[in-house]
């Protein structure tokens, strides 16, 4: 249960011994990476620098996580974030969920995605390799995602 | 109680291209009276100069948050220290 | 696109990196790793022992991720299973999807994970504290889960 | 089309707790004519002796594959060379 805002790149494989090693009461372990992808929208880009709001984004951060643990059994739980200029193919978010079945670290880990999406006040700037700059706009489909967590998961309890 | 109270002074921060149009990450000011939620900040904000009228055209689209915490324009501002104006987030 | 069997532990950090790095292509990969837990039905295991069906094991984990790759978007899928006696805490399988979009991978390693719990020919022996060993149930809600899957996913054009 | 011909010869295959009731992993057997489908191959394994009988008691919870492809009782064995029959699966 813990959350992280760095400039630095993570390592999965160590997140999840962190999270995992010496227990044996998890059977479960879900990981989701955001990555920095060549393009957007068919225009290849340079980089992407991530601006944050600090303070805030910890606390909405923690919001989400904490109601991630309040829906599902969680055993363990982890996000990381990065901000600053990234560059193609780069991490830029992590979270690990881990439970004792598969399906509640599925459905937890996709639920944290969904709210840190719509939630955690982060701007993505994208630069293009003529030099130009724009910031990513929201995507309609981000907040759709959302809507399906409206009632509680009918899965948690198996 | 004391003179020096100012009850009406709040720091305002601003966010990526609503940043970016303000030309300011963050102001104090001190409110009129009669500004008394979210959204009648953004009109107030607007009516403040060129960068403010850019950055405020559509309030529609730009997020606000109270003291660390979302609120929408008709949130009203009450007690709050800080508040952000920032576009839709696009983290993750 | 590949499936593997084999006794030997796997490194899930590794196993991304074969399949992400030098692309730019993903932006979003999801990892699914089941391990052994401790207990069961509230009694210690002191081991669990996998037995496998060789040339159908792998036939059918080919098979799952054929119709994976059909109905998702995936730009990679990596599907490991470990065979032989683990013991609390090891790794038994490890599934990884990445894709362009979030849902995508997401659903596909879900897919994976429901469909080799109910058709690829693994079997699990648990032996206990006092010496005593037994083959685990198959469980209804695995069966339950794949009905899911019937219909076309929702989100995958996404 | 020679003598040697023996279309009738298959592998079977035991797994997990139907192998340990059979006591044997695999064996080749020559099948009667009148065993066509995978549900009379197991009634007829049944009669094969008290560990079959062991083994193959509850039928409907056995499962079956025809050459490493899953099939239900009623399938027909065909051509097929190998015919395994183990309990519903438990990995992942």
């Amino acid at each position: 249960m813990s959350v992280r805002v760095q400039s630095e790149d993570f390592d999965i494989g160590t997140e999840i011994s962190a999270l995992t090693d010496h227990r044996s009461d998890i059977g479960a372990v879900v990981t989701f990476t955001g990555t920095v992808r060549g393009s957007a929208g068919g225009a290849p880009i340079t980089s992407m620098t991530l601006e944050h709001y600090p303070g805030m984004t910890e606390a909405e951060l923690a919001r989400v996580e904490a109601e991630a643990n309040a829906r599902w059994p969680l055993s363990a739980s982890l996000i990381v974030h990065r901000i600053g200029e990234l560059h193609p193919g780069d991490n830029i978010v992590l979270v690990v969920t881990a439970s004792a079945h598969r399906h509640a670290a599925f459905e937890a880990a996709e639920f944290l995605m969904d709210y840190l999406k719509s939630h955690a006040p982060f701007w993505k700037k994208e630069a293009r390799p003529d030099g130009t700059c724009s910031w990513v706009d929201a995507r309609e489909t981000d907040a759709a995602a959302l809507q399906r967590w409206q009632k509680s998961p009918s899965k948690a309890a198996e | 109680m004391t003179s020096g109270q100012n009850t009406n002074t709040i720091t305002l921060r601003y966010f990526a291209w609503v940043r970016e149009k303000v030309g300011l990450a963050e102001e104090e000011v001190s409110l009129p009276a009669d500004v008394a939620t979210v959204g009648e900040l953004m009109k107030w904000l607007q009516a403040r100069g060129e960068t403010y009228q850019a950055a405020f055209a559509k309030p529609e689209i730009i997020r606000a948050a109270l003291d660390q915490t979302h609120a929408r324009a008709d949130a009203p501002i009450g007690s709050a220290r800080e508040i952000a104006f920032f576009p839709p987030v696009t983290g993750g």
